[in-house]
């Protein structure tokens, strides 16, 4: 045991503080970004707003995706689950917007749970696959169940109390959008904190190799099942941001439409960094929302192009482009 | 008494037929997904990339075959042939300018490139040819009900069968049995000793490429009769063929047949007993497979 | 990363800023499928409003229109609820026009209120939607509407057992619940009904089912195109038809525009509807020359194409009585009761509801003197209110 | 004979092929074993059902006097029974100082938390430097691992092995695919390595075997065909024969 004994080591390696510093600029610029919006776009905060419920949903999908390497096309099973608990909670009365985005969230970590559960069973495209199958099941038990959900023609008639009993939610969703704002910084932060922990950086270990991880002696389903439920108590949040800000429930928060363009956001803006589910949700819908604007027939066609264009010029994700820009002595080695 | 037993069997008889019946359907069904999909199979199995927008060009194919036929009068069979080479024609600039530069590339980056294409063909469709259904009308011969005894069945539906079962072992012995089919599968074990014994990698994956495109092309006109051509196509039925692919265990042909016929057999026979439940059906017989062989039914370890 | 971002922000600004209003410019925001899997019908809506402006004018009173289109390609509350608050806040629009799903209107109308603005529904057919604000006029159906007559005139032909087969979607759940109501009052009995999911690919099991269970015709509905391609070739592949079984449906099923896909199979087809692109009246040839013209070619003509025409007509008489001014309760009050003459027929805004009283029509899907096929119109009943409404 | 670890009579077949046959294996504190044998020879499935990541047909395994056969690879690593591979196992994107912090905080029960920082607990940091430091890692300690040698990479190796704090430690050919060059560095750190803990050593490198263990196992087709000292390995006729004779041809034909 004299390896471990020894406690003088010859050379103290340094503190660490770049990672830090870098994201308390990141933090700041998401905030700033955000209230420059509410100023920029006044008449645009409903928009907004729903950006930032699906860059929730991006977040919450890198976690998965970017942290833990399970693909997965049905993500938007967390999202719904967070969107009708909040919406059939405030459809019987429940009214309190923080209640609501509390119940959103637990459900969504429910969601999680039972997601997570079923899709570590297989690996790879058979995995991929589940999710698809689960997003499927789930969308049509929704479906099926009308009496709760409204079924296809939605859930509707959701009268949200105004927030703290003061700010209400109107027309301009000024108070959605600030909420969904502040929202989004904690959660933000919050996960800024948890992929830096030691769980985050086991989960990270097991993205590369779960066969390292067990001869470290740590178990790697249970810890992927938490990151599940974590990614779903982030879900959930984003799913009763919509819910509240919407007043409305439809089938396609809980579609693998949803899914798949949530992670073609995610992938677009670079996975595993958490900015790069910002960056990317920002760049597909605003870029959607213009060019649907200036011709709302033939724009998909603009979409697609982007797409391939930003495989082309920046495989890693924009996010990842912005990284080799940032520092372009450091980060040569990933491939 | 006698009316009784006699009715008992009556009874009997009838259900036979309606196993019998819904038998054929799945039968057509499954053959008609199998036709469609072995291609993706081959693009995801062999040469690793996950085609997304393989219904894009079996969409191409339809809407070739639907103008050849209903706006130049040509026949069928020559629609189809013509289909299946102004696909490949598209699609092999497509492989050179992009396809390529994904061939290797982790499966998210694929998964956004040929989302890319198939929202850029979607787009492009729709602006040429309209949003409305496109048709591809049969010739008389396929047309005719054929009477089997105990139901009548659409021609069509039997050249469809027919159709897969050629697909499946054409393709088995081309793979299996043609000097192509070893290089093809050497270069997919290890492309650069598949290199370096003098095989030129990159012919075979374009020629693989092409093969799988030709193949799309074909499952789009012959399936056209279930999966009718519009626009939308591409990505209406994109999630469909990458379940039945991964079932199967992409890459295997085999594997690719048996579960386009189980899966087509679960959804059949769900529709026909609780039709209100047939998605269910479907998707939990997709949990169930995945659940009991996590690399799909023939698939290999990694 | 900050300076990316806000770049990109700068752009989207320049790009989304540049419409200003000038003064005496009325905007109307239309929502609808332009693009994705239902942009036929989006493209038929533009048609409707096109051909009205062509025949009616760009200015009412001196003030003049203009169209602000939005593309909603699916059913997407969310969506929704951002384009019209985006309408109504930025692009100041008076009135707010289209809505093609339900679930789409439904996240509208609670703003209307706040955004002094009225909505006409060009097109979502849910019966409910009108309960959720005082603000909305609807100048399309319900299902409900189109369905009921099919009950009965089904019964007097002779029909006694009928399959109802249905989509399992809010409309096609609504043509079941209305098409039993009407058939069993008449007296028939409805022995089965069965709900499918969306997503059918192949309709033979169902084909099967409706073999066995012995009725005399089947009555269906589908959401219009591929699915419902799909259903009526395997209604006629299958022997269903041969076997002398009837096809009952509501219109939505042999649009004009799916009927050259549709081709033979289709002929024979009963279909009750509000409107028929064929129908015989002056006002209606005007409005199919108009309407053909905007949207290209004529086979794409269809129904929602006559919703926001009629739409547009109410939107005009609400410019009218305001004179410009942005007052959506006077706007709807002013088009309560009125009664004008469509190119589906003669029809009237139900003061109660808010909803389009108008004929419904039984068709037959027949094949003109050009080997083309059309909804024949062989009879009328006339002055339909939504039996949605009348009866909660 | 009692020992921390015992092995008896562990037996596992693929379909009708025999891997391993009834091998019993002994092992005291502070011993040093080199299993060796010829390619094909069972010696990593041997690990793979030491360690759980196979299940053996029959056959004990005890660790410490506890059966541990039944139980999965992680709760043996937690157990003190740790193995390192083969080929390297690393996080190319982490740095060396990651790997073993992690490693330490996971031995602690730490590793799965969300609510604290990963490099806070000065007593982790200082263990996890004098780890670094005794294996000469300390000055790539923040490189990231797929930057670094290959022979600092095996280093980490037995780095992380060594955070485990094990009881038993199972080294899979420790100096494989290491340059001639970088082998020295990997001796020294055997020689280091804590005198009360038993290792097990695979390795085709006879100078590195004979240098290393006071006890060598040899096994051919999955069976024991030799145990004893490393002096005698060379003169048993049947090692010769199975082992070290084709071996040494090997050699001289490469």
């Amino acid at each position: 045991m004299q390896l471990v004994a020894r406690t003088n080591p010859v050379k103290t390696l340094p503190a660490t503080g770049g990672q830090v510093l870098r994201d308390v600029v990141g933090v700041v610029a998401i905030a700033a970004l955000g209230v420059a919006g509410y100023f920029l776009f006044p008449d645009n905060l409903a928009l907004l707003t729903r950006l930032i419920a699906l860059a929730l949903l991006a977040l919450s999908l890198d976690l998965v995706v970017g942290y833990c390497g399970i693909a997965t096309l049905g993500h938007a099973v967390l999202f719904g689950a967070g969107a009708y608990a909040a919406g059939i909670a405030c459809v019987n009365g429940m009214t309190e917007p923080l209640t609501l985005i509390a119940i959103g969230a637990i459900a969504g970590a429910g969601a999680g749970l039972v997601m997570g559960t079923i899709m570590l069973r297989a690996h790879g495209l058979a995995q991929l696959v589940l999710s698809i199958a689960i997003v499927q099941l789930f969308h049509e038990a929704a479906n099926k169940a009308s009496a709760y959900t409204g079924g296809s023609d939605g859930l509707a008639g959701l009268s949200v109390g105004p927030l703290f009993g003061v700010f209400e939610f109107d027309l301009w969703g000024r108070t959605a959008y600030l909420l969904g704002l502040v929202l989004l910084v904690v959660v933000f932060i919050g996960l800024k904190f948890i992929v830096a922990s030691p769980f985050g950086m086991l989960c990270r270990g097991i993205k590369e190799d779960p066969i390292r991880i067990r001869a470290m002696g740590a178990f790697v389903a249970p810890n992927l099942l938490k990151m599940f439920v974590i990614s779903g108590f982030v879900a959930g949040i984003g799913g009763a941001l919509a819910a509240i800000s919407t007043q409305v429930v439809g089938l396609d928060s809980i579609s693998f439409e949803l899914s798949a363009n949530a992670l073609v956001m995610l992938v677009l803006g670079g996975i595993g960094t958490l900015y790069g589910a910002i960056v990317g949700t920002i760049i597909f819908m605003g870029f959607e929302h213009i060019v649907s604007a200036i011709n709302p027939f033939h724009w998909m066609t603009m979409v697609g192009v982007l797409l391939i264009a930003v495989v082309i010029a920046a495989p890693q994700g924009v996010s990842g482009l912005f990284d080799r820009l940032w520092s372009p002595a450091g980060r040569g080695g990933r491939s | 008494m006698r009316s009784v037993a006699g009715f008992g069997t009556a009874e009997r008889d009838t259900s036979m037929q309606t196993v019998f019946s819904i038998a054929i359907d799945a039968l057509a069904y499954g053959m008609a997904l199998f036709i469609i999909c072995i291609g993706l199979s081959l693009t995801m199995g062999l040469m690793r990339v996950v085609n997304l927008a393989h219904g894009a060009f079996a969409m191409i194919a339809g809407y070739i075959a639907s103008y050849a036929v209903r706006d130049l009068g040509i026949g069928y069979v020559v629609a189809i042939l013509l289909a299946i080479a102004g696909t490949v024609a598209i699609s092999i600039p497509l492989e050179r300018l992009l396809y390529r530069r994904i061939y290797g590339s982790p499966q998210l980056t694929q998964v956004l490139m040929t989302i890319g294409i198939t929202f850029c063909v979607i787009g492009i469709t729709n602006y040429f040819f309209g949003p409305t259904l496109k048709t591809i009308p049969l010739p008389a011969a396929l047309s005719q009900p054929v009477d089997l005894g105990f139901r009548s069945v659409a021609a069509h539906r039997l050249f469809v069968m027919a159709c897969g079962a050629v697909v499946a072992l054409g393709l088995w012995f081309f793979i299996e049995k043609t000097a192509f089919g070893i290089r093809l599968r050497a270069t997919v074990d290890n492309a650069s000793i598949s290199e370096a014994l003098g095989i030129r990698t990159q012919a075979v994956y374009t020629i693989s490429f092409a093969i799988a495109m030709g193949l799309a092309a074909f499952g789009g006109v012959v399936g056209a009769e279930f999966l009718p051509i519009e626009p939308y196509y591409a990505l209406r039925y994109m999630v469909t063929f990458l379940v039945v692919v991964s079932v199967g265990g992409a890459g295997s042909i085999p594997g690719a047949l048996i579960a386009c016929l189980v899966l087509g057999a679960v959804d059949t026979t769900g529709r026909y007993l609780m039709p209100e439940f047939g998605n269910f059906f479907f998707y939990a017989a997709v949990i169930a497979i995945v659940w009991v062989f996590p690399r799909g039914l023939l698939g290999k370890a990694q | 990363m900050v300076g990316r971002k806000l770049l990109g922000a700068a752009l989207g600004a320049l790009l989304l800023g540049t419409v200003s209003a000038s003064a005496d410019t009325i905007k109307i925001g239309i929502i609808g499928p332009f693009s994705g899997p239902f942009a036929l019908q989006g493209k038929n809506f533009q048609a409707g409003v096109e051909a009205f402006m062509a025949l009616n004018g760009k200015s009412v009173k001196g003030h003049d229109v203009e169209i602000i289109y939005r593309d909603l390609p699916a059913a997407n509350p969310a969506q929704s609820r951002a384009l019209a608050q985006e309408l109504v806040v930025k692009d100041k629009v008076q009135y707010l026009g289209g809505v093609y799903f339900t679930p789409d209107a439904m996240a509208i109308t609670p703003l209307l209120k706040q955004a002094n603005t009225p909505l006409v529904i060009f097109n979502a057919a849910t019966s409910a939607i009108m309960n959720t604000s005082p603000l909305v006029v609807r100048t399309s159906f319900t299902t409900a509407q189109t369905t009921t007559p099919l009950g009965k005139v089904a019964f007097d032909r002779g029909i006694k057992k009928v399959i109802s087969v249905v989509s399992d979607y809010g409309p096609g759940v609504d043509a079941e619940v209305a098409f039993k109501k009407a058939f069993e009052a008449a007296g028939g009995q409805v022995v089965e009904a069965v709900r499918m999911p969306l997503n059918t690919n192949d309709f033979s099991p169902i084909m099967q089912r409706i073999r066995d269970s012995k009725a005399d015709a089947v009555f269906a509905f589908l959401p219009s195109g591929p699915t419902t391609l799909g259903f009526v070739k395997a209604y006629n592949d299958t022997g269903v038809r041969q076997a002398g079984v009837k096809f009952l449906a509501p219109g939505d099923l042999t649009q004009e525009s799916d009927l050259p896909a549709l081709g033979d199979g289709a002929v024979g087809l009963l279909t009750s509807f509000h409107y028929a692109v064929s129908h015989d009246s002056p006002e209606n040839k005007t409005f199919v020359e108009a309407a053909a013209k905007a949207i290209g070619s004529p086979e794409q003509l269809s129904f929602p194409s006559v919703g926001a025409y009629d739409g547009m007509h109410v939107i005009y008489k609400m410019i009218e009585a305001t004179d410009g001014k942005q007052d959506a309760e006077k706007a709807v009050n002013a088009v309560k009761g009125l009664t004008w003459t469509s190119p589906r027929g003669p029809v009237g805004i139900d003061p109660e509801t808010r909803h389009l009283t108008q004929n419904i029509y039984l068709r037959e899907v027949a094949k003109d003197a050009a080997g083309k096929s059309y909804n024949k119109e062989i009879q009328t009943f006339a002055n339909q209110k939504d039996p949605g409404l009348a009866a909660p | 004979m009692n020992g921390v670890f015992q092995v008896d009579n562990l037996s596992k077949a693929f379909g009708g092929l025999t891997v391993s046959r009834d091998i019993s294996i002994t092992m005291k504190e502070g011993a040093r074993l080199a299993l060796i044998g010829p390619n094909g020879a069972g010696k990593t499935t041997f690990v793979n059902l030491v360690t759980g990541q196979l299940r053996p047909d029959s056959g004990t395994i005890l660790l410490g006097g506890e059966n541990v056969t039944r139980l999965g690879s992680v709760r043996r690593v937690r157990k003190g029974l740790v193995r390192t591979f083969q080929v390297t196992r690393l996080f190319s994107d982490m740095t060396p100082e990651e790997h073993v912090t992690l490693t330490v905080l996971q031995r602690e029960g730490r590793a799965s938390r969300i609510l604290s920082r990963f490099f806070n607990d000065s007593a982790v940091a200082g263990e996890v430097e004098s780890l670094l430091d005794a294996l000469g890692l300390l000055e790539v300690a923040r490189r990231k691992v797929g930057e670094i040698a290959y022979g600092q990479q095996r280093l980490l190796e037995i780095a992380i092995a060594l955070a485990l704090k094990p009881r038993v430690l199972l080294l899979d050919e420790p100096a494989a695919g290491v340059p001639q060059s970088e082998t020295p560095r990997i001796e020294q750190a055997l020689e280091r390595l804590p005198p009360s803990l038993a290792v097990l050593m695979i390795e085709h490198d006879m100078d590195l075997v004979f240098r290393f263990a006071r006890h060598v196992v040899v096994l051919a087709a999955g069976e024991i065909i030799f145990e004893g000292l490393p002096a005698e390995v060379a003169a048993n006729s049947k090692v010769r024969e199975a082992y070290l004779g084709s071996y040494a041809n090997a050699r001289q034909h490469a």
